[in-house]
């Protein structure tokens, strides 16, 4: 069902954990739907320096959540806007259909967290103003056709 | 441990190796088809006729109330549209329970969109109707009453005799989903005025693919496969012998070493329970804590998501399964759970373990161990752990 | 000869050695279900992945077009009532003909009782529909033709692709009951414009109790086993994981070998009609002299009846089928007789003989011999042959 | 399916043939439904000293118009006239359901070919004044009952 890249990332996710006094937070998710992702970023001069999560979800959930950090890790605010659940499914060789939502997920998490560094800050990012995080939906997104 | 360490019989088991045995010859040596007249057919009619014995022998039917199908799911298909269809112009009233099996459950479903009215009722925490509530929901437009006789998930026994009773009592048919139950525990349709049962092969070391209905003499039903004159004119189809054969002999099997086996998996059920319940705290019990099957044990571990239980487990070789709906890809979790009143979250984290006759003590000590390392290390990572700690 | 002569292919074949081979670790061993999530399930999942391939890829059609079910019966009842079930506010007007299988026919019988209309069309002395009048027959309020690929009793091959253009052109979805097709004549769903089409493992050196239905993709059709999510939703119950990884190896077997089968059956069905002609007098060959099954041979014995005939075989071990009356106890005999123009007495006087890859001319040569015995026996016990005889 | 003894009588069958200037002759069934029996009987000082039959059937069809011949044979008119179809279903060692037609039909022959010696002879026979042969609803007589 899950790739070797998938497998790996749930059973040894990296970054793993909270920053004390993150630069900027995401959750994502509802624990109704089974998922909630938590993202935490260090970010100093624009380039997120250091990434860390907690997530509550399945086995793709988790290892979305672990690509999606070492993603990000060491790249700049742009270049992090840039991930879409695409690469991040990629990344791990791929997820099953019915998964597809846990990259979303990721996503998703990423710019929520970029989206709250933003508002402390007050850097403005662009393309970050008019997102909405519909977790509701999430599922729906990939579904199989029939 | 190189094996795999099986705890899922309440999705499938494997076929034993006596059953085995006697479906072999079906396949390439006696494989004329029964209803041909030739002497070669003399051999799949005497299985199947044996098979039908057997069947009807474990559940204290007549042979000539079993009809074999192709498992459970048809047979529950059969039973509740094959009803619904003879039974049209009396009344299009059906009775069933918000916990049954998604085959009982999508077929009224169907009949609801074909204007037939479904009550689903509610079950207590436990997973238990309430007599009171299905009799009040009779009425004169009720044609069948369709309450599974044990949860698949939550090992629940319903109180079936009653039901029957109150069946009878007011002239309803009353049909029982007994896959689960079926080689596990005692059932004697007579006693417990059973109308109609479903089983299937796969449940019980038989299988997968073969199951029966059983029809109370008299009953009338229409077909749900129509065609050739098998099985008394009721379902059509060239006969699965081998299948058939399969199925007589493992219900022959479960029968005959029922106390054994019961007492053997209860006691590893509640030992199970009791280890879980020690090791591992933030745990709950789902279904009845007494009135369960003995191999099944449904816990819910908070704060964690049941299928990365389940993939954690299976790097250790275990096989276990989850109410979760992320097994499924679906949104909400199982209606099971939902249905005795788990909130979402503590829903999406339950484990079915379920027992079958070769599980050992030593595996148990194994998989509680497991899982209670799995439980600590899939808690660190979950934020809903660390907000309940904060809480504390 | 001790060894059985076994003629009846149509009716069901024996399980050839390799198709058992590659079931057998299916039951014991790679026992998981394939809706489960751990490593054991992915045998199960893997190796329905490949069956569903290889029956495809037979078809010409795609892997995700297939949809396992319990067999031909099942197949032909879930494509015609599940399609009559989606399509119902369309129009209920089905077209089929007068000889189909059973399977077929009561399946349209029950929808009549429901309201459907249905057209059974006519078929021509040789069981070959007409094309004009099913064109004449669809109306605003067709749904569905369905008409068999080719003939079980007198082996009459249909012009598939012809109705298949036909219904294309009316915007009407095609049926056809390829069970007895499947595995002898090359089919191609695409270029026939086939919509749906109906195959059972039984009759291709596969088990019994296993078919699929392919269904176009985009074509909606209801369930007829509602459940689970098997089969993408489509047919619910645990797979007949064994039964299925079989019809996909025997439907691998049967078309890899095709050419070379169907030119050596051709052959010794030829040689069969040929003696029998040769041998015994009145007699006569049902169903088309060419275009027919390359196994299917049919033949009316006159002034004797079918079932004297097969128990007689049936003692020189000769397994064969016939469409009298007498073998299902029943006044009428075969319909498909009857809707070729037999007379009555006539058609109780069939035999089926079916050939096999493994048959041999042989074979054929004892059972030719014999049968001019036991024919010539028979008449003179007939009181119609004396009469025959003192009008000549 | 059959018994032994009905695979004896079809496979050998007792007194098939004709009687030349049989005293009487009794002609059942109908070769639409596929099957028919003639019954020839030589009585003599009313007993049956010979029988004969011929039939157009199945197996169990053949099988008991061969008991019924041997059941009739030196038997008295009145003997005859006692012998049912259940006689010679149980003759044969039973017959499967659907076939019991089968043993109705040999009784109606041995009957019909009395009822025609007795309106050759006029000799008449109790309880045959007013029997009725009707073909077309003998198969359904021992219809399964589902
Ligand atoms: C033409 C045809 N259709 C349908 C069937 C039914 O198939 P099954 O016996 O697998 O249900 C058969 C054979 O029995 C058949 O020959
Ligand atoms: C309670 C219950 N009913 C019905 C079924 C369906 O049986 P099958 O998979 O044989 O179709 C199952 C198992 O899957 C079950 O547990």
């Amino acid at each position: 069902m899950y790739s070797e890249k998938v497998m790996d990332h749930f059973m040894n996710p990296r970054n793993v954990g909270e920053i004390e006094n993150a630069d900027g937070i995401g959750e994502v998710g509802n624990p109704k739907c089974g998922d909630i992702m938590k993202m935490y970023l260090k970010i100093e001069d624009g380039i997120i320096t250091d990434v860390k999560f907690k997530t509550f979800g399945c086995g793709s959930a988790i290892a979305s959540s672990s690509m999606a950090t070492e993603l990000v890790k060491g790249k700049s605010i742009q270049e992090a806007m840039q991930i879409t659940n695409k690469a991040v499914a990629e990344a791990l060789d791929g997820l099953p259909p019915v998964k597809m939502h846990c990259s979303v997920l990721a996503e998703q998490a990423i710019r929520k967290a970029l989206l709250d560094y933003s508002k402390k800050s007050g850097v403005k990012i662009e393309g970050l103003e008019d997102v909405e995080f519909d977790d509701e939906d999430l599922h729906e997104i990939h579904e199989i056709e029939d | 441990m190189d094996k795999i360490i099986y705890m899922d019989h309440a999705a499938t088991t494997p076929v034993s190796k006596e059953v085995l045995d006697e479906m072999l010859p079906y396949f390439c040596e006696y494989y004329g088809n029964p209803s041909s007249i030739y002497y070669l057919s003399n051999y799949s009619k005497i299985a199947i006729d044996k098979a039908r014995e057997r069947v009807a022998k474990a559940i204290n039917a007549d042979k000539n109330e079993i009809y074999f199908t192709a498992g459970g799911s048809e047979s529950d298909n059969w039973a509740i549209k094959g009803i619904a269809s003879k039974f049209e112009d009396k009344g299009r009233h059906i009775i069933t329970s918000k916990i049954e099996h998604h085959a009982v459950l999508h077929a009224c479903e169907y009949l609801e969109k074909k204007g037939y009215k479904i009550t689903y009722l509610d079950v207590d925490e436990y997973g238990m109707i309430s007599l009171e509530e299905l009799e009040k929901s009779i009425t004169e437009e009720t044609i069948l009453i369709s309450i599974m006789f044990a949860n698949n998930e939550i090992g629940t026994i319903e109180p079936v005799k009653e039901i029957g009773a109150i069946a009878r009592k007011h002239n309803v048919l009353f049909h029982t989903d007994a896959v689960q139950a079926v080689g596990s525990l005692p059932i004697d349709v007579k006693e417990m005025n059973i109308d109609l049962l479903s089983m299937s092969a796969h449940k019980l070391y038989g299988p997968k693919g073969v199951g029966a209905l059983y029809v109370k003499k008299g009953i009338k039903i229409d077909p749900l496969i129509h065609g050739g004159a098998q099985e008394r004119n009721k379902r059509a189809g060239t006969e699965n012998v081998a299948g058939i054969v399969g199925l007589g002999k493992a219900i022959e099997l479960a029968y005959s070493n029922l106390e054994e086996n019961t007492e053997k998996i209860t006691k590893l059920r509640d030992y199970l329970i009791d280890s879980i319940q020690k090791k591992i705290p933030d745990v709950r019990l789902n279904g009845h804590p007494t009135n369960r099957l003995p191999g099944n044990v449904n816990m819910c571990f908070k704060y964690i998501e049941g299928e990365s239980l389940l993939l954690s487990l299976d790097m250790h070789k275990i096989a276990a399964s989850s109410g979760s709906a992320c097994t499924s890809g679906s949104l909400d979790p199982s209606h099971v759970l939902l249905a005795i009143g788990l909130p979402h979250e503590i829903a999406h984290g339950s484990l079915r373990l379920s027992l079958g006759k070769d599980n050992t003590k030593e595996e148990i000590d194994f998989v509680v161990e497991k899982l209670a390392t799995i439980v600590d290390r899939l808690r660190q990572m979950s934020p809903l752990y660390e907000k309940a700690q904060e809480g504390k």
